[in-house]
């Protein structure tokens, strides 16, 4: 279909996710380049399992839970707050959230990045993982609640904490973490720390993945990458792979 | 340390009938036997003999026996041998004991507590070898009823089903927990046989798609190799919530175990562990589960049933209740007799309840609640026979799920010692040199015989009951009487005892 | 008079457990007893005309006997004739009694599937279990990892 | 359609194999000088050792299953390409409509004064032997003039017969056709412990006696007691009769791809003929057994109408004395830049050697450890590069999982 | 309802039992007295043991057709008494009287038989929300499983079940059948395998105005039972006859299921037979059996169903009981045996056996074909 690089509006006004998925996907299937979604609020999974890398998503009011559950490949901006769930299993493509999310983003997340301008609730990324050349990446703008990064088995969290409104994250930050990185701009009390990880400076090669997606944040949101790098980073690593290989007797 | 703890099993060779072929040298990966070159024998180390029987069956001259180790502690009904080596296991590694397998406790099985009714005289057993005689069975969601137009067409829209040649599926094993040729065994019985196999959590090898049309693909808390095309590569997808054998307890694949093809499969780095926790961490209530359930529904567009594996556990009627409510197409619900490829001891043993209280009482339940005929019941967690497969569609299972009774079809010899990583039969192991002991051609064979002597005996059951469709069993609780129970346990059931007409 | 082969003898790698059991059962039915522990302990037990190959520290292994090659080079090394096609079969079989024990054979077959027997006196090669019927290698292998093909007659 | 086949031996059972897989019609005649059923030349040492009374090559209905019409014990003359006959010393003419000319090899004997003493022998035809036992007796004093494959055969049969035997060689190592100088002092070492004593460097000049042989004189002065005299210099292709013919001759009938000589319906084989050396990739007599069977059946495939070619060969041989054994191919005496890996074990008598260049091997010799060569000899031809396994070349227990994978699975699997 | 003097009692253990069916359908409409069935039923004397015989009849009370006329046994007057104020509670009741019997020797210790002409009270109708079949149905379910020794046998409009313990002949002279005029008549005759009989466990089976005789026993009685227990159906009875019943009920009434679809899913096609159909036919086949898998009725049976419009006659789908059917002018017969059929019209224009799982379905022709 030769609808390459046109833009459908959608109104979700009174609409059942059902439905409004329904017509996400076949006004996808049409060959839309962006889709713009009015009147949102509360209908759930928008976006999930969908694989269309090239596509846009704008959605405007409030997403229900489960955004881009399970996605596969596709843009979706939210113009707004979202609920829980954001990115849940998500194996590619881009969230951007121009407000805050809630709880639970990127879980079991393997690939694909999710911005977020404003703060995230509890338990961002627990189970993320990566995979070859998947790795997935949450950026969050203000700061997190407790259980970030549980059982984080691979994938980048950056948490900025801009507009500090007190530590970046909250309790058991990183408990069974095994994989994977989560920088903090400013530093973080090791009581807030799981067991299993510890805080470390970065280096160089550090400073090369948090520009490559501070880059797009800063593009995204309005703000100077200066200003997001003027601070410095810290990194939360796992003390090692195996966090239970001594737990049993075999 | 000096360890307190002597072999569980000795080893006896026949020194007249062992020909040093070293066959036993050989198979044994726990390398219990030895060639000595200056004496020209082979000698046991007993003490790394878990009694699996390897050698003994492949001896060509049969001269080995294992024999449990007969030195006895001094008799004590509470301190039982068991319970002392468990200590200096203990006390010698300071870990939490490991086991493979289900519950192997002194509970009372209440399948062998049921027995089954046939027809004499006033209606007419069938006789399954020349008449008709129906298996199959659909899982999914049903509509309450079905509504037709001014034409007799079909107005209602069916929702997804599995359909199912024969009453039983092999129940989620993950390739990781399980080695990929007793994972192509199963997939490829299920197909040749007509029903489903379970990916468990692992993901789907690609080695394992030609099979995925009979696949149901699991989705656990650490959501190994779970994408878009994995949930649409398998006719069904199930939400495991918890497992009959630990219940509470989510999985660990040990890193060691996460070699190149199991790191593919999961979508993690060779070497990690694969760890699964009980909970979900985006479900912490039934309304979490129902939005699990429909973000499947909407990943899938709707094309696959979504069924949510439980444990059986003290709630579980209620659960099952909820679970049904929320959406999902089908329940499995797991006995504490269930299999596993690891568990900590004390929960396997200590954790759950009989799966055919549990599958009564959500039978009933649900039947109280209208909601039966709208969701389809699995049970699995100790079926051992067909027997135990009438009893359980009787009590109101749809359909069961097996695989202990599978593995052991495979060869397993229930030695327990699946965490070890070092199954002798190819079964419970990613070691390519223990994978290939066992032939999936071999495999396949053995399962798909397995279900259709299952399946044959089923039908003679059924014909002795005058009964030419399964869907006349199921639930049929009248099938069935109770011996050696209890008024309780006969209440909870739904079925009279022994000696009670009808 | 084109003679061929009707059966071959196929080794599946993936699933050849490196038992063994197949030459354990070829030095039986080369034996002349019926019973494995008489035959090996015989003194001059035959050495088995199936060959396990293997290598430390390497997870595959397979078993391989003569190939019955269509064109075979070791009848046509044989100095002695005893290295010869069977009529009936089209099986390639050495006359043992023929056999002097030059070792041509081996040194052309392909498949280094040709041994020395044990006394080193003449050929020890596959015969198919001639007389037996089918081959005990892969009567007796566990795994099934051997598999005796019939092949097209092209006789 | 009528097949002539002059020569009983190797190079004609091909051949009449060769025909009669496609040809069961067809007349065959084969000639030969020698009044004996079809035997193998190899096994006259065998014979002389009493290890086998009979050197058959074939069972003695072989003829008659073939259908093969044998003129025995009568020499052909000439050959008359032109009215397509061949005439035997009797004067009868025998019409061929394709012939084979399998004459193999003659002796080659240096010309020495006193040739014409009695006890004095050759070692390639079955008559050589039959004389030599004759006139052998224990502690007879043998001299084997030639340390090369069928001499020292020569010498251990005449071991087992209780002679005393000396063996002069003009070359400074025996078996200098295949091995070289250390495995040739192995071998030598083995022959010197029954008792065999070698003249190397050496050669004889002249040959004393009345009517017998009794004496011999070296070209080192020295004169050395002698009963028997046995020449196994080496052989020379047996072309006397066609000298002078329009029959291409060099060294050996020069014949093409297809066995066929210059002149039409006239074919060679055997140890007559010269054909590729795959490694040098130069046309050459390689007197060796395998090769007269396949060059015979080759040609006897194209005689009888089959289009094969002959995909060349090189140089391999299998040959045992006492208990020692020795395999050896291709190159021997390689120029300087190969490549040479090899592991000696004095005490057991184990010797494995290869030449490598550009990854491909050149040639080997074993001794001692021979057990499944063909593999090695196969890797020669079909041009393996054996850079990522030549260490376990040198292992007793070389084997295809020491080969590529999707070698070995053709190999295996695609016979 | 109860009866000390016998031990064994439907509701309270399942009695497996032989019989014999007949029934019969003018297809105008035209009234035959019930002598003739009577008479024929003794033609299968052999197929019952004197424990068990009842008769339906359709169009018997055409000054009453608006009313549903309930027929009932009381054990004794209290239970009569409380039966009473139960129905004078919730339904308006425009006669009610002692249903007309004679004395037959071999008939002993008949129940109290009364007949009330009944319609629900609009108000209970208008506050629950509920239908008027529905209505009447619960309040049968309630009679008979909570008012001890009373037992609605029959609740349907212008239809009539009479029905005892004794063999068919003497149970039609004890009604005085012959009295009674219907277009559709349905008879049977019982072989229980204990005794006595209970009057109540006589056939036919009847709710509203379905009537149900049947020949066998289920085996999937217990799977359909708590199929229809879901429902709100309570089978106090434990006779497969009366859980068909309900089923029908439910199939026919409650979900509206055309009378074709409703019999596939009591005696489905075989998988066999469904794999070989077209595909929109096979898509519905295994609907039907999926979605109504606990509705099939397995193991032997025959039924004749009696319905306002007409009748249908069902054997299970292997045909291990026997089933016959006859056309003679406006009459469509089915029958346990020909003989009964020629019984009633020794010159049938048509006899034929039924094939396992097909119906015979009959109905009148001026309210049209329901198929």
């Amino acid at each position: 279909m030769e609808k390459d690089g046109r833009l459908k509006t959608i109104s979700a006004k009174g609409l059942h996710y059902r439905q409004l998925n329904e017509e996400i996907r076949k006004v996808l299937e049409e060959g839309y380049q962006q889709i713009k979604i009015m009147d949102v609020n509360g209908q759930r999974y928008i976006g999930s399992g969908l694989t269309f890398s090239d596509r846009i998503l704008e959605i405007y009011g409030t997403p229900g839970n489960d955004l881009g559950a399970f996605m596969n490949g596709l843009t979706i901006r939210v113009f707004g707050n979202a609920q829980d769930g954001t990115a849940n299993t998500m194996n590619g493509g881009e969230i951007v959230i121009y407000g805050s999310t809630g709880d639970l983003v990127g879980y079991g997340m393997r690939g694909g990045r999710v911005f977020i301008r404003g703060s995230a609730g509890y338990r961002v990324g627990i189970h993320m993982k990566e995979y070859e050349d998947k790795i997935p990446v949450i950026v969050i703008g203000g700061n997190t609640g407790d259980f970030l990064g549980e059982y984080m088995a691979g994938g980048r969290i950056i948490v900025l904490n801009l507009e500090s409104q007190g530590d970046a994250t909250g309790y058991f930050c990183g408990t069974g973490m095994h994989g994977g990185i989560i920088y903090i701009r400013g530093t973080v009390p090791e009581h807030r720390l799981g067991k299993e990880v510890k805080l470390t400076d970065i280096n160089e090669e550090d400073i090369a993945i948090l520009k490559e997606h501070l880059i797009d944040f800063a593009r995204y949101f309005g703000i100077s990458l200066e200003y997001l790098i003027s601070e410095k980073f810290y990194k939360l690593v796992p003390y090692n792979k195996r966090p239970y290989g001594r737990l049993y007797a075999y | 340390m000096k360890t307190l703890y002597e072999s569980d099993f000795i080893v006896i060779r026949d020194e007249i009938r062992c020909i040093r072929c070293k066959v036993c040298v050989r198979q044994c990966a726990n390398e219990v036997h030895q060639y000595d070159e200056e004496d020209d024998r082979v000698i046991a180390e007993n003490s790394r003999c878990v009694g699996c029987h390897r050698c003994v069956t492949l001896c060509p001259t049969k001269a080995i026996t294992i024999i449990r180790n007969p030195l006895d502690f001094r008799e004590n009904y509470q301190w039982t041998a068991r319970a002392i080596k468990d200590i200096y296991k203990q006390a010698e590694t300071g870990g939490i004991l490991l086991t493979g397998m289900g519950n192997d406790k002194e509970y009372p099985i209440y399948w062998d507590r049921l027995l089954i009714n046939a027809s004499q005289v006033t209606n007419p057993s069938i006789d399954p070898l020349r008449e008709p005689m129906e298996l199959k069975t659909f899982i999914g969601r049903k509509p309450e009823k079905l509504e037709f137009d001014n034409y007799g067409r079909l107005i209602t829209e069916i929702p997804p089903q599995l359909e199912l040649e024969v009453p039983i599926m092999f129940s989620a094993m993950s390739f990781g927990s399980i080695s990929i040729n007793a994972c192509e065994s199963l997939a490829r019985a299920s197909v040749e046989v007509g029903t489903f196999w379970n990916t468990g959590e692992g993901g789907l090898h690609k080695k394992l798609y030609p099979y995925k049309e009979r696949a149901i693909v699991q989705c656990a808390s650490g959501r190994f190799g779970v994408d878009v095309e994995y949930l649409n590569a398998g006719s069904a997808i199930e939400i495991k919530i918890g497992q009959g054998a630990k219940p509470g307890i989510g999985g660990h694949l040990p890193g060691e175990k996460v070699g190149e093809e199991v790191s593919q499969t999961r979508m993690i780095p060779i070497g990690t562990d694969a760890i699964s926790p009980a909970p979900h961490h985006d479900i912490y209530s039934i309304e979490d589960l129902r939005q699990l359930i429909y973000a499947l529904k909407e990943a899938v567009n709707y094309k696959k049933p979504v069924g949510v594996k439980i444990a059986a556990v003290h709630n579980v009627s209620a659960i099952a209740s909820g679970i049904a409510r929320a959406g999902a197409d089908y329940i499995a619900i797991d006995g504490f007799r269930g299999g596993t490829g690891a568990a900590p001891t004390r929960i396997r043993d200590n954790v759950g309840i009989p799966v055919e209280l549990a599958l009564a009482s959500v039978d009933t339940r649900l039947r109280e609640e209208g909601l039966r005929n709208q969701i389809s019941l699995i049970v699995g967690g100790s079926i051992r026979n067909s027997a135990d497969v009438i009893k359980a569609i009787a009590l109101g299972a749809d359909a069961v799920y097996i695989a202990t009774s599978a593995l052991v079809a495979l060869g397993c010899h229930l030695c327990q010692n699946c965490h070890t990583g070092k199954c002798n039969w190819g079964i419970a192991t990613q070691d390519p040199n223990l994978v290939k002991r066992l032939n999936p051609d071999i495999g396949a064979k053995r399962a798909s015989n397995l279900l259709k002597a299952w399946s044959h005996e089923i039908k003679e059951m059924l014909g002795g009951m005058g009964i030419n469709a399964l869907e006349s069993l199921r639930g049929n609780r009248l099938m069935l009487r109770g011996v050696g129970l209890n008024e309780k346990e006969l209440e909870i059931l739904g079925i009279k005892h022994a000696g009670e007409g009808i | 008079m084109e003679l061929k082969t009707k059966k071959r003898i196929y080794p599946k790698e993936d699933v050849c457990i490196g038992c063994h059991l197949c030459e354990i059962y070829c030095i039986l039915a080369h034996s002349g007893t019926r019973d494995l522990i008489k035959a090996f302990k015989k003194l001059d037990k035959p050495s088995p005309r199936v060959l396990v190959e293997e290598k430390d520290g390497y997870y595959i292994t397979f078993a391989l006997q003569c190939r019955h090659c269509d064109d075979p080079l070791c009848i046509k090394a044989c100095i002695t004739g005893a290295m010869h096609r069977d009529e009936n079969t089209g099986y390639i079989i050495c006359d043992e009694e023929r056999c002097v024990g030059c070792w041509s054979c081996i040194l052309v077959c392909p498949y280094g599937a040709i041994r020395r027997s044990e006394d080193g006196k003449a050929v020890s090669k596959c015969d198919l279990c001639i007389e037996k019927g089918n081959p005990v290698c892969v009567e007796n292998c566990p795994n099934e990892a051997l598999e005796l093909k019939e092949l097209e007659d092209l006789a | 359609m009528r097949y002539v086949i002059i020569g009983n031996s190797i190079a004609s059972a091909g051949c009449i194999e060769g025909i009669r897989r496609v040809d069961s019609e067809g007349e065959i005649i084969i000639i030969s000088d020698e009044p004996y059923h079809i035997y193998s030349r190899p096994l006259i040492s065998y014979w002389l050792s009493k290890k086998v009374k009979d050197i058959s090559y074939r069972p003695v209905d072989y003829y008659e299953k073939y259908r093969v019409t044998p003129i025995l014990g009568k020499k052909v003359i000439q050959v008359d390409f032109e009215s397509k006959e061949v005439i035997l010393e009797n004067g009868e003419k025998i019409k061929y409509d394709k012939l084979l000319i399998a004459t193999g090899g003659k002796p080659f004997i240096p010309n020495i004064p006193g040739l014409d003493k009695k006890n004095i022998f050759t070692f390639i035809r079955f008559d050589d032997v039959k004389k030599i036992n004759e006139v052998i007796f224990d502690g007879a004093k043998v001299i084997v003039i030639g340390a090369g494959l069928s001499g020292l055969k020569a010498v251990e049969a005449l071991i087992k017969r209780n002679c005393k035997v000396t063996v002069v060689e003009l070359a400074g190592r025996i078996l200098g056709s295949i091995l070289d100088e250390d495995g040739a002092r192995m071998v030598q070492e083995i022959f010197e412990e029954k008792g065999v004593i070698f003249l190397l460097e050496n050669s004889v000049v002249e040959i004393f006696g009345e009517e017998k042989v009794r004496e011999i004189l070296l070209k080192s002065g020295e004169a050395l007691p002698a009963d028997i005299l046995i020449f196994a210099i080496g052989v020379v292709p047996n072309v006397d009769i066609f000298r002078g013919t329009k029959l291409k001759i060099n060294r050996g009938i020069l014949v093409n791809e297809r066995m066929e000589t210059n002149i039409p319906d006239v074919y060679s084989a055997g140890d007559v003929v010269e054909a590729l050396d795959l490694l040098t990739n130069e046309d050459r007599v390689i007197p060796i057994l395998p090769n007269a069977y396949m060059q015979g059946e080759i040609a006897g495939l194209n005689m009888a109408g089959r289009e094969v070619k002959y995909s060349g060969s090189f140089s391999m041989n299998s040959i045992g004395f006492f208990d020692v054994h020795i395999m050896s191919a291709g190159i021997i005496n390689p120029p300087a830049e190969v490549e040479v890996i090899k592991r000696i074990d004095l005490e057991r008598k184990i010797y494995r050697k290869l030449y490598i260049r550009g990854g491909k091997i050149l040639g080997f010799m074993f001794i001692n450890s021979i057990d499944r060569t063909g593999m090695i000899v196969d890797l020669i031809k079909n041009r393996i590069d054996v850079s990522n396994f030549k260490d376990r070349l040198l292992s007793d227990n070389f084997g295809f999982l020491d080969l590529p994978k999707e070698f070995r699975k053709e190999k295996i699997l695609g016979v | 309802m109860r009866d000390i003097n016998i031990k064994y009692l439907e509701g309270e253990v399942r009695i497996p039992s032989a019989c014999g069916l007949l029934g019969y359908i003018n297809r105008k409409g035209e009234l035959t007295s019930g002598y003739h069935i009577v008479d024929a039923m003794s033609v299968m004397r052999e197929r019952g043991n004197g424990l068990g015989a009842g008769f339906a009849c359709y169009g018997l009370y055409p000054d009453r057709e608006d009313y549903y006329a309930f027929h009932l046994f009381f054990e004794d007057i209290n239970a009569k008494e409380e039966t009473s104020y139960l129905l004078y509670r919730y339904l308006d009741v425009v006669q009610e009287e002692k249903i007309p019997t004679r004395k037959v020797r071999t008939i002993k210790d008949p129940p109290i038989i009364w007949r009330y002409f009944v319609k629900p009270k609009e108000e209970y109708l208008e506050d629950e929300d509920i239908t008027e079949e529905d209505f009447i149905v619960r309040l049968v379910m309630k009679i008979n499983s909570e008012i001890k020794g009373a037992y609605v046998f029959s609740s349907g409009k212008n239809v009539g079940v009479f029905k005892g313990v004794g063999y068919p002949e003497d149970i039609g002279e004890f009604y005085r059948l012959e009295e009674y005029y219907g277009y559709t008549w349905i008879a049977h005759s019982r072989f229980p395998t204990n005794t006595p009989g209970w009057w109540g466990g006589a056939h036919p089976f009847s709710l509203l105005d379905w009537t149900v005789v049947h020949n066998g026993e289920i085996s999937s009685y217990g799977t359909n039972v708590r199929y229809a227990e879901m429902f709100g159906y309570k089978c106090t009875l434990m006779t497969d006859t009366e859980v068909i019943t309900y089923i029908i009920d439910l199939l026919l009434r409650r979900h509206r299921l055309p009378l074709d679809i409703a019999i596939k899913a009591l005696a489905p096609p075989l998988y066999s037979v469904i794999d070989r159909l077209d595909e929109e036919e096979r898509i519905k086949m295994k609907a039907i059996r999926a979605i109504y898998q606990s509705c099939l009725l397995n193991g032997p049976f025959a039924i004749i169903v009696g319905f306002k419009d007409g009748i249908f006659a069902l054997n299970d789908r292997i045909k291990l009981r026997p089933l016959v059917a006859g056309e003679k002018g406006d009459f469509v017969y089915v029958a346990s045996e020909e003989s009964a059929i020629r019984a009633l019209s020794p010159e049938l224009d048509r006899v034929w056996m039924p094939r396992g799982g097909e119906a015979v379905v009959s109905t009148l022709e001026e309210r049209g074909v329901l198929v």
